[in-house]
């Protein structure tokens, strides 16, 4: 079946077929046959025509139960990645999406200082939807979504982990 | 007197190297721990352990009654300070001395001598090193701005009790003074409870080079040749390593002979560093002394093969140093990267936390001081570095290129970390043609690579693969 | 020579071990991997990785077919063989070159010459270098049992294609000579699919010493001192060291020289040892060469800080021998543990599994070249050594301690292994006094020690928390 | 509650009392202030009186559901301890145990080549009971029981994974 995995700005058609023993992954058309090995759980080591690459998803919180997005990030906690049905992708707007799907995630473990937005809100990308604190210094979290707060996951003062979800946002129709 | 026993007054790293150090020597140790670091890796390495308090140092670390409590419950007869927390603090010197406790560091007169930066420089004027043109008095506002017209802008504003580049500020003309000023006696009032301030002439893309020095009870002085610590983010060190490209035997000699006038002076005992500014013209100027082991030291063994927290309890001990000047080595180059809990891309803020996933790198000279391990908690609480990852090679080049191949082996996950940052470094031209200076950094070069093809067919892979499995499981 | 991309026909550390040296060299690094193997560590660290088949190496790792096939899918223009395996086979090193694809060893004649210890001899004896007094003609029993008398028992018989120790006998008496023989030739056909044994002087209480030797194209030649590997059991090296402490700076380079001249003999190329016993009396007398990387090359790398797997890939690559005789470093002291998955409480059975728990020591001058990681299995098909771990010191004495250190905080869990084993050996009187020699392990000097009270009083308490745990979960 | 502790040859009487958030161990009588914290699952920091000590604890497979026997390992895979009721410890005649109460386990992962015993069977400290083989070499394993075979736990030809239980004996009353 396919899906689109969403990458920052980019999204890509992918698919994993499976057939008389051998695996082969179609990213944009293009095929290549792959082996992947489950290292233990969340990482995995994967050869791509012999190219060994390893893996590490660390699974984001997501609070949107209806989402299907799969959100990931590799081993030094930078990249997010989502995956999601075709239709999904079209319906969300994911071309602006920083995180995936217009839900903003908690960078690191700390303490929601103040919020500055609440549901059914109008927002713009970029604009500052709240602020945390960890060890002493301040963050302003902005969002990358142009459109209306559809849901507020914190509260001021509630103490979050890295990946929590915040506030999702969703995106105005282009 | 005797070290038969070492109570570490510290956490972290440092702690894990003093006590590899003392296993050697076959010295039990003595770990304290706050609230927050029962689980810390220093309470599991060392032979005992004691809780002395809260999670903040001020309740804990820095509570010099609760260590000399600890001393005399364990029955330890020597203190390690490490680095930062009571190291330079003469007051625990002192407290130690008077409970017949060896304090494995100075004199506290020293430390106290060498603590104000006003008179570490009338020492080292009167030993005869040289110093950076300025003005070692503080004064008022108004004798300040006439002192620094005389000595020429740009000029250096700097806190008297400072360190660590708090209460410092570059002054470029007499116009930015007064503001410039304000912010300087407030940055120290907070940092240092004093809002002395003095001036100094400003040394334009100064290179921050040190010299390791060792002294014994007896008199005796070495230097260890020098470290160039240039490559720092906001006056705090990223990247250290030795020998220094920028000096030539002759300058290695007259900046060694120039520190060990100054530990001459104040009749050093132990491991102390003596810091310099040099000048592309290779003038070097005394800066400070600071009276401890610094973070920096695995450079230092790497190129002597010395083991300098032996030579420390050695010399605690009132033995006579090991080796004479001639006799210390300098082989090859190390390269020391230090691993920080923080996030390159946030502004380098500290980020905290577990954890959930370590492989730290191993093979042929690489060595890796950590703090941690995994399942280890990062605690909010204190200065977020986690290891300190050297290498050696016979050449500068090669120490660079086996420490990009460490970083790549280095996996750290449930906390961001500035590994991905020490790779580009690594691969930025002017820091591999090792032209340093102290604002190397403030340029900013650094960009988190794009994934390459490779990595995101794999994640396509890898993600595909687990919601497969989560579909076959809920069906 | 193009060594552009490296194929590394092996498996485990030293993988891994190559790996890291074309990491840094910028090499792009191809691995292979058998059914057991496939979530092996260097399949994980390669650039790429390509199946060749099950798990038994002849039917993978030693089908020369399916490495050439590898290198032709990869685009590999080079081939690692490590050590074992393919590495002494000259029959592969034939095919590499004939499919123009560079095999990173000396050439294949040479390889011949010196896998036969007899023809080995007979080129040491030309060269002029030193051997054991003996017959070295194959012979039929009765002729045997003649020279030996000639030469005076003890003697020692040896298999003509013989190695590791097997097909290896002492004979104390003409009358246990027959029965030896038959033993002697039984294992030699067994083991190496020939029944040729020959007859030498027994040595009593040798010292196995062995020299690096390193030569290039161009007929450069030099030797990096030597490596004591007297500790073995069942002439298996169990550690090894460099410098020995039983030779002197003469005997270094006599046997240096000993051993040039034999490289020189057989026109050696790449990375070579000759292997010695020594005597009492420090005499000297050739053994064999090995025509490969070694195994405890690292200690080698530790007291020249040389990269001899750097060295390997720029001789082949046809350039210059980097350093001369006189400019090859020789600092401090190394030591060398194998770890292996064995029982030392059931007679070193090999103990395969799934490795639950992993941590590798580090800090200062310590060094841990493994194969493995936490969650690896470790196949049962292949040399259950899954690491080396090594140690540098300024003095033997600091090396030892050292590795005591170091051995302490290397935890391993899920399966058997050797580390208390190699505590025990660090306290080992004569081990430490130096007085080696190959039967050094002969005597049963090792108990498992029993744990102290602190450890019995630990495991109670975890024991009691844990059952209570779990009945507090029941209810 | 009172517990025995079997190390070889030797039996210690146990307890763990807590009390006003103090945690006491008493050996034998003895007692000493303790600290303990579970660093991961099965391993434990353990501070007595102040001495550091760490304990992985590998529990090791018990066929026998009865037993309340509890066996573990350290880390390095070379001690067997096990922890029983004071009554169970005086009928199981722990005094002659080698791992525990007469359960004979498997040292390592391998194939069961040979079974010399069958339930009901007499035997005596040192006899061989079974042969294992592993990496092609065989090993005998013998009980350091006196006394009656129970239970075989394992047939002919199975491949049992390390502290596998393999054999049970009930030790002859003294």
């Amino acid at each position: 079946m396919k899906r689109t995995l969403i990458l920052g700005k980019n999204q890509h058609d992918v698919e994993l077929l499976r057939q008389d023993g051998v695996t082969t992954l179609v990213w944009e058309g293009q095929s290549q046959t792959i082996d992947i090995l489950e290292l233990e759980p969340g990482c995995y080591s994967i050869l791509l025509d012999g190219r060994s690459v390893e893996v590490r998803l660390d699974k984001a919180k997501s609070a949107d139960p209806e989402a299907h997005a799969y959100s990931a990030m590799l081993y030094d906690g930078a990249y997010a990645f989502s995956l999601v049905d075709p239709r999904r992708a079209l319906l969300s707007g994911t071309g602006s999406t920083g995180s995936g799907g217009g839900l903003l995630m908690s960078p690191m473990p700390g303490k929601i200082v103040k919020l500055l937005v609440k549901a059914g809100d109008q927002v713009q990308e970029g604009q500052t939807l709240l602020v945390m604190e960890a060890v002493k210094m301040q963050d302003e979290l902005k969002t990358s979504t142009t459109g209306t707060v559809k849901t507020v996951h914190v509260q001021e003062g509630a103490a979050v982990e890295t990946g929590a979800s915040l506030v999702t946002v969703e995106a105005a129709e282009a | 007197m005797p070290v038969t026993k070492i109570l570490i007054a510290n956490r972290g790293e440092i702690a894990i190297r003093v006590i590899r150090t003392c296993r050697e020597m076959g010295i039990p140790t003595v770990a304290v721990y706050s609230e927050a670091d029962r689980s810390a890796l220093h309470v599991r390495m060392a032979t005992e352990a004691y809780f002395i308090g809260p999670a903040p140092a001020r309740e804990s670390y820095l509570v010099i009654e609760k260590i000399l409590d600890v001393c005399k419950r364990s029955g330890a007869d020597a203190v390690h300070p490490g680095y930062g927390f009571l190291s330079e603090n003469a007051e625990a010197a002192r407290a130690f001395q008077a409970a017949g406790i060896t304090f494995i560091g100075p004199d506290p007169d020293c430390i106290v001598k060498m603590g104000s930066k006003t008179a570490a420089r009338e020492v080292a004027i009167a030993a005869g090193c040289p110093v950076v043109p300025g003005i070692q008095e503080t004064m008022g506002d108004e004798a300040l701005l006439e002192a620094s017209k005389k000595i020429g802008f740009p000029v250096m504003l700097k806190a008297a009790m400072g360190g660590g580049g708090k209460g410092m500020r570059l002054v470029h003309h007499p116009d930015e003074f007064t503001s410039s000023l304000a912010r300087a006696r407030g940055e120290a009032l907070s940092s240092f409870g004093d809002d002395s301030v003095y001036v100094e002439k400003a040394i334009l893309q100064p290179r921050h080079i040190e010299i390791q020095v060792f002294s014994d009870t007896h008199g005796n002085h070495v230097y260890m040749h020098e470290r160039e610590c240039s490559v720092q983010r906001r006056h705090q060190k990223v990247i250290e390593e030795a020998p220094s490209p920028h000096v030539t035997p002759e300058m290695r000699k007259a900046m060694g002979e120039a520190a060990l006038q100054v530990a001459r002076a104040v009749n050093y005992v132990g491991a102390g560093t003596v810091e310099f500014l040099a000048d592309a013209d290779r003038n070097f100027y005394f800066l400070e002394m600071n009276t401890r082991l610094q973070v920096e030291h695995p450079v230092t063994e790497w190129i002597t093969g010395l083991d300098l927290v032996k030579w420390q309890i050695l010399v605690a001990r009132g033995e006579k140093l090991p080796l004479t000047q001639d006799q210390i080595p300098l082989n090859g180059w190390a390269m020391e990267c230090r691993v920080y809990a923080e996030d390159p891309d946030k502004n380098f803020m500290p980020s905290p936390g577990r954890i959930t996933f370590l492989r730290t790198p191993s093979g042929r000279n690489v060595r890796d001081d950590s703090g941690v391990y995994e399942g280890a908690e990062v605690p909010m609480f204190y200065d977020p570095m986690i290891s300190k990852l050297s290498t050696w090679g016979s050449t500068r080049l090669e120490a660079i290129e086996r420490m990009r191949g460490a970083l790549t082996e280095y996996r750290i996950g449930g906390i961001r970390h500035n590994i991905a940052f020490h790779e580009a470094l690594m691969d930025y031209a002017p820091f591999r043609e090792g032209a340093l200076h102290t604002g190397i950094l403030d340029k900013p070069f650094w960009k988190r690579k794009e994934q390459g093809p490779d990595l995101k067919f794999a994640v396509a892979v890898a993600m595909l693969h687990e919601l497969e499995t989560e579909q076959r499981r809920a069906t």
